[in-house]
């Protein structure tokens, strides 16, 4: 991605509203995330040109539409290739991909943990409202186990994915998690992806109003949402809580939630979040938790810089390209065994 | 590009057993030779031994040889040229160099090329590139590790465990021929009758070298054409997959565009993907994707963003790529497919060739999906072929789908190389930003193709995708809208007719027969009419290199003859394609799904029985 | 199941707005009539308004209703039943409830539904149940919520802000017509001119609501037919998608297997999903894949398995699924597929019909692929050729593919319940353990098809899979045995052509114009050619279901007729697989892409032009 | 799958062998593979029509043609759904899947954690010989960075998966890993996984002798095998080591390798294998122990039972049809809204 320089590119959120109307339902999650990323595109100093949006096919897909960038609206699940070839292609762009649970990882499963494990610098936000939304309710690949929708009549039978063990277990180096509406957790998380080089993931639990409301309620309702989340953010305590007296600590082989003064537990045995880590296994834990056990965690739980796939394939063509005595293809087709008649 | 080429198929091919005296090529040799016999083929053989009983093991002189000629035809000599080489050693490379037919095939013991071995056959470095042969197809097998491997648990000493490498290399090549390892089973049986031992380890080891080939797919090229009226020129040997990969770095280098590729490795299509990863040092990049539809969405996506981009394939990956090809179709970028046919369906044969995925390449989509579909008919035209498929693409923002198949893409010939001074130029049609707005789907008049507008290019941002858009680009469920726009893409393939030079006639303009192919069938078809019309018949050829259109000329062509026939390795779905562009004339056909080109025999006797019907 | 129906297309509608008094459905139903008559349309109007002037809010008595019949041709009354309903509250439904065509639309803003609402409309549970609507096209919309949303962030007042509900309902029947909002835009920019708030707020909501149809991808079921010489019988409403799924239901029972159907959603196909997620009462097993290729490749397993195995899907999942339908084509398997057609190419127009998707399912897959291509012709008949795609299958153990369409899948119509007894029997091909070893691909001499064993049974255990193989089921790659495959599966499809029932001819066997259609250009095509038979033309129809193979007497019924047409919906898929299985006659084509279904007028016009031409 | 009863099958290795050739090439570690797999079944109670062996397309995946029972070779990468299909059919049938590194995690990537996620009763045989052995040698998801193959003639630029992270990371409840010849060890986890109930996945290191010979050198090879693996057994120390003089333990969040008597560490500090704690964390980290850092470790890592997708799909049926009224096609077509004629 281009490297940030000075400030020229005095935009502001509406420089990337494009001149076509949103149509997602009214309160739907969405409104919130295209919000959020006019405002954090404002605030970068990339020229508009520079950024290419991608989806696949969903209600989340639709997003390029309405964003005044280049964009393009992919097929179902694809996506990833898609940004792959572009970021390939043109290692200058800043490249977002636009998906959902169902786009993502139903039937863009396999790509989306190529595209992690290859570590190529796609930056995803992953629309998680735990349904089918385009198509009218079906359940997805994280619904909750025992959802009624229109195609698990009597409840779903299986186990959903937890995007950031898989993500993680697909060798990810980057991993985040934020709130539809929450505007200011959502604008920070974003901007640390913008500047992050590499495969980052974003999930994003967003609300569906239509056909799985209040799937999130408990993370994101006022009265509940303090005690049943934990945002992480580099160098601090994992501390959390309404009134701040709950932290997670390491027992026994695994996390534990402690509450201060009780037990004899206090602030010092909270563990301090250390998002540069590069051993995947405190943050592969720390994305797994979910309630009623754990706390979930929001903000950027994985940030590991690497070598990644589009910089190791430019070093590997000024290497070759250096080396060769091929410079053209003419000498590539007089090159080898040749005789003249 | 137009080659004037008298077109010869060998329907018969030379075999060379090559190896140390005590290696047992004559035997080899003479089971091979046996064995082919008996099959039918006639064969003309012609052993030679060393001259000293027992010269120095390792050099040439111990080299023992042992050559057959074998064909459909009559067979007069051993033949002047081998086609394919086994070489079991350093020294029997080297011995045999200079009588290697161009493009032959050498099968040799890797484990026999150590440093010692190589010196001691008079080579400084590697043998192959020494001996300018590395444009040979080299099948390299470790053939004594192999064989030990195969004998740990018997109670054989290690040197008659040696002494069954002949039987490893001549199970290899059986394979190669699709021979039948009776004959020699039974030989082996009746020869070791007392020695239970040996006659296991023999059998053992013969079928371990029949499976190993088959294991690895080792696919001899099996299409030669030698040039009559030969140019002055500089010439190489090249396979169907490299002129192909070739070609798209031409048209790449014409356009002022990076090539981009992206593939999933699949028998016989993965040497594209092989080739270009090498060239880097031309800027090439390569994507080996997770499979099929990620190779295809990634080069979507490079074609977005300005990359001339290209994903090939065979017959089942090709099925796979159908959803985002549409994706292609509906945006309008310009993408090479490039399809290397093989026998179908499903798994089916994947080292043989087969012409039966036209009709996927046609029609193999949902919707009303129009794509331009061309196919090469040599293996060195794939290169002229592949630059046209890409200049097309380009001009015409549109996917075209280039069709070649196992037998062109294994096979080789060789080449009068172009210089890219010749080539005709590539026009990018570049969006500019103006004074009005940029609109993504405004069409040339005449091509109907839109322009061309990348990210990074500022003011020209826009958005497009697989649903159905206005010529802004937004998306539209308008009724006359949707009928519009069917209607221009199909149009706009149509209109690349501009681009097809006419249909050329081999041989007279009227006559009793026309003989039609497509593809790969050239030089079948050309060559047996050329024979058809040197014993006097009334016949001429047409081989088709564009599909869909067709070339302009094509009903008047086909009105000068009394007869038409097909011919094609498939059900007939060229035949049925000419029914509905072409439905007033009749075509017969002549059709064969074997996995095996057309032979020249076949095809004229098919034709003579023809004529004589009334 | 040939039911003999006088088809009655209805080129009109008849939309019925119902809600309290406070509710402003005049003022919509004034807009809605308007926009349709500037659109061109014909239109009859009828206010009916609560004869108190305040009536008490949410009781029947205070219903206002205003309904429009709109329609191609002369419209003369207000239309007797709704077509489509706009419900803004329980007592609208209860008000209507018997002025409803049977396969009505109802819209209704569920926030009104509550208990309390419901009781006062003078119901005791679900009024939908009570009022047995439960068979109609429901379509659900919280339309306060939403309303209340969009302007959350307005000035207005609550009350305000509720009155511009209707326009909400408006915007969404707006999307099911496809119409304009501009006259309405406009009207409201007028009438609000001094209120710029509520200008601005009636216009979101307007907006608001056109868009969340559009999101929801809301559907009117678009094809009715009355029955004319109504048979005695016990009826009920269906829709294509469901009849598709009952008809599978049938063949399951019938043949004594387990239904199991693996598919992943898709518009407009997830509805026979969603139908046999339910029917776990009767033993289907349902799999909602994680793409189209894992369901139609757990299809494979379950059909390898023993049971009576299904994929659905529309366009771009059946392009998916081309490599493993390829899969079952090899191995011989039962299988039906079902692809309910939409607009293509690509994304192209989800909610909207199309039949163009025919090439793909005869030609769309690498190498010679034959499989059995069936069409349905109206929603109620899906039931019938669901069960024969099922029966085919089971009895030939081959795929069939089965073609439905976004017009069939959410069209409904009454249909006479068969009873199960009636239904023809279906013989399983079991294999049996006898004295010689099983083959996996022994043929029926008749049928050509092979024995089916599934893992379980005792002695017959045997691998097969994708690779070609002899009747053994090991893998081959003998040129002969590959050639004898390829044709004698060709030929195990063509055998079908048995079990294909003759064409019957609408009108005379002789003729000026045989007008034929295929799948769901049934009720159209019947339509025109009835009316123009009572006009006096010399005019005959036939309606193909069967595909491939085509029906034996296809080339006889052509011949007694002076001129050809093929209507579809789609550039002349059709028409040119005609020109290829039977070249010999001129085929005229009538084609519409506009991703709607045929008009009856149209159709005639057509006609009547291709009469008067010599 | 069949519960184990009474041995009545008295069965031989042998038994398994069917009448085709085996075709791989001398010296391929697959040889090792069938033939542990021939004498595990044969020690199982189950009768032989009871098995599919099912797979995709590979080398590997030409097993199910050597094994006599119902065997079903599918095409790439789609094996896990075709078995699930199969299992789903009839879940009286013990169903195995072969399956490549390329075949299982290349283009069948997605099919591989969506079987994983739902938990289906399926036994995942992954031959890892981190190449494409049948298209003769293209690097493949698991090939280690930098290897020069016949598509990367540069060396490969991508990180590989681990396949134990990913199986963990995609909610995997068993996960084995063991070593094509090593019998002995294969055998033994061979025959948990029979026994198992749910998806497991086996990784089996591999050699191809052709196109990637030695790739596991370093944990195959007498000398340096015993200091370079561990092989984890249910409640035992998890101890390694030619002299078993080094062991693991967790020291500031993460596994460390230490050696007794060095730095006053001894046996006791040393963890306790427990394969059935529910909890991944653990198996995560210890499945994706690799070298150098870390002994690589085989045996079983992870093994919990949990409800399967066969089993509570069945639990629906019965449930769903107890209650039902509709017991035929006839009840259904009459159900509901219907009217005389
Ligand atoms: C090949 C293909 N299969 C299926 C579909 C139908 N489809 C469109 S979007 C979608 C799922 C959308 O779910 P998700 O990705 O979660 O997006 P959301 O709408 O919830 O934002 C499906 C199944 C399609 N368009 N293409
Ligand atoms: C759709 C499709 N794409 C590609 C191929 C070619 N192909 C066959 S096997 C294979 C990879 C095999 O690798 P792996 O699964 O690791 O098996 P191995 O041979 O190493 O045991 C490939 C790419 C194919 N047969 N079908
Ligand atoms: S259906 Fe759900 S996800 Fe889609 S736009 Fe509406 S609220 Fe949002
Ligand atoms: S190529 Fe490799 S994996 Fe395949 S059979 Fe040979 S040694 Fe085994
Ligand atoms: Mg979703
Ligand atoms: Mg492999």
């Amino acid at each position: 991605m281009t490297e940030t320089t000075t400030h020229e590119n005095h935009y502001v959120a509406k420089d990337f509203k494009s001149d076509q109307e949103v149509r997602w339902c009214p309160g739907c999650g969405d409104h919130g995330i295209l919000a959020s990323l006019q405002k954090v595109l404002a605030e970068l100093d990339i020229p508009k040109e520079k950024y290419v949006f991608v989806s696949g096919i969903g209600c989340s897909s639709r997003l390029p539409y309405y964003m005044n960038t280049y964009g393009f609206h992919g097929i179902h699940g694809r996506a990833a290739p898609i940004a792959t070839g572009i970021k390939i292609a043109n290692p200058d762009l800043m490249v977002w991909m636009m998906t959902g649970d169902g786009d993502a990882l139903a039937i863009g499963g396999n790509h989306f943990i190529h595209a992690i494990r290859r570590n190529i610098d796609i930056k995803i936000i992953l629309f998680n409202n735990e349904i089918y939304g385009l198509t009218k309710g079906q359940y997805s690949p994280t619904s909750k186990k025992g959802l009624v929708t229109k195609t698990s009549p009597y409840g779903t039978i299986e186990e959903p994915f937890r995007i950031g063990e898989l993500t993680i277990g697909a060798s990810g180096r980057f991993f985040a998690r934020t709130v539809d509406y929450n505007l200011q957790l959502s604008n920070e998380v974003y901007k640390e992806t913008a500047l992050f080089n590499g495969t980052a993931v974003v999930e994003v639990i967003q609300n569906c109003v239509i056909f799985n409301d209040g799937a999130h309620d408990l993370i994101t309702n006022k009265e509940t949402r303090d005690d049943n989340t934990l945002v992480l953010r580099h160098g601090e305590p994992m501390i959390f809580g309404k009134n701040r007296d709950k932290g997670i600590t390491l027992e026994n082989l695994k996390l534990k939630v402690i509450k201060f003064g009780e037990n004899g537990y206090t602030e010092k045995d909270v563990l301090v979040h250390d998002a540069h880590e590069p051993n995947p296994g405190i943050h592969y834990r720390l994305a797994g938790m979910h309630l009623p056990e754990y706390p979930v965690a929001l903000g950027v739980i994985r940030s590991i810089r690497d070598h990644t796939y589009d910089e190791a394939m430019r070093d590997q063509h000024v290497r070759i390209q250096e080396a060769s005595k091929i410079k053209s293809v003419d000498e590539l087709l007089h090159s080898g065994a040749t005789w003249k008649k | 590009m137009e080659k004037r080429l008298k077109v010869i198929e060998k329907d018969d091919v030379v075999v060379r057993f090559s190896g140390d005296s005590g290696d047992g090529m004559q035997l080899t040799g003479t089971l091979f030779s046996t064995t082919s016999a008996l099959f039918g083929h006639d064969i003309s053989t012609f052993p030679d031994y060393p001259s000293e009983i027992r010269a120095p093991q390792g050099t040439v002189g111990g080299v023992s040889g042992f050559q057959v000629h074998i064909g459909h035809k009559q067979v007069n000599t051993p033949g002047d040229y081998a086609d394919v080489l086994v070489a079991m050693n350093p020294a029997a490379v080297r011995a045999n160099a200079r009588y290697l037919a161009k493009g032959s095939t050498i099968i040799y013991d890797s484990d026999s090329f150590t440093e010692k071995q190589i010196l001691r056959a008079g080579y400084k470095s590697d043998p192959f590139i020494e001996d300018k042969l590395d444009g040979m197809h080299l099948i390299a097998a470790p053939i004594t590790t192999l064989v030990k491997e195969v004998l740990k648990d018997t109670e054989l000493d290690p040197k008659s465990i040696l002494r069954t490498k002949n039987m490893f290399a001549l199970g290899m090549v059986y394979w190669l021929f699709d021979s039948k390892l009776k004959y020699t089973e039974d030989f082996i049986e009746e020869k070791f009758g007392k020695k239970p031992l040996m006659a296991e380890a023999n059998s053992k080891v013969l079928r371990a070298g029949y499976y190993y080939a088959e294991t690895i797919q080792a696919i001899a090229p099996s299409y030669r054409v030698s040039p009559a009226n030969i140019e002055k020129g500089t010439y190489r040997n090249i396979n169907g997959n490299q002129a192909t990969s070739w070609g798209l770095l031409a048209a790449a280098e014409k356009a002022g565009l990076k090539l981009f590729i992206g593939s999933y490795p699949i028998t016989p299509a993965t040497g594209i993907l092989e080739e270009l990863a090498l060239r880097k040092d031309l800027g090439a990049k390569s994507l080996q994707a997770e499979d099929e539809i990620a190779g295809i969405c990634s080069a979507i996506g490079a074609s977005f963003a300005g990359s001339l981009a290209v994903t090939s394939t065979s017959g089942p990956g090709f099925a796979l790529k159908s959803e985002a090809l549409n994706l292609a179709v509906m945006t309008e970028l310009p993408l090479v497919v490039i399809n290397v046919q093989r026998g179908g369906p499903s798994t089916g044969l994947p080292t043989k060739t087969e012409q039966a995925d036209l009709w996927q390449a046609l029609y193999g989509r949902n919707g009303e999906s129009p794509v331009v579909v061309m196919a090469a008919g040599t293996p060195s035209d794939c290169f002229h072929y592949a630059f046209r498929a890409a200049k097309i693409a380009i001009e015409y923002m549109t996917p075209v789908v280039l069709l070649t198949d196992s037998y062109l893409a294994n096979g080789s010939e060789p080449w009068k190389i172009p210089s890219m001074s010749d080539m005709p130029s590539i026009k990018v049609p570049w969006a500019e930003k103006t004074e009005t707005e940029y609109l993504p789907y405004e069409r040339d008049p005449v091509k109907h193709s839109r322009k061309w507008a990348v990210p990074g290019m500022a003011g020209l941002e826009h958005r497009i995708g697989g649903l159905e858009k206005t010529i802004r680009g937004s998306v539209s469920y308008t009724p006359e809208n949707h009928e519009y726009m069917v209607k221009i893409r199909n149009e706009k393939v149509e209109a690349v007719v501009a681009e097809v030079p006419d249909l050329k006639v081999t041989g007279a303009d009227n006559g009793d027969l026309l003989v039609i192919g497509w593809g790969s069938s050239h030089g079948h078809v050309v060559t047996a009419v050329t024979e058809l019309q040197e014993e006097g018949y009334n016949v001429s050829a047409v081989n088709f290199n564009y599909i869909r259109p067709l070339p302009k000329n094509t009903a008047q062509v086909f009105e000068g003859f009394k007869k038409l026939v097909v011919c094609e390795l498939n059900l007939g779905q060229f035949a049925n394609y000419l029914r509905i562009k072409h439905q007033k004339f009749t075509y017969h056909q002549y059709n064969k799904v074997q996995g095996l080109p057309f032979t020249v025999k076949e095809i004229k006797e098919y034709c003579i029985k023809l004529l004589e019907e009334k």
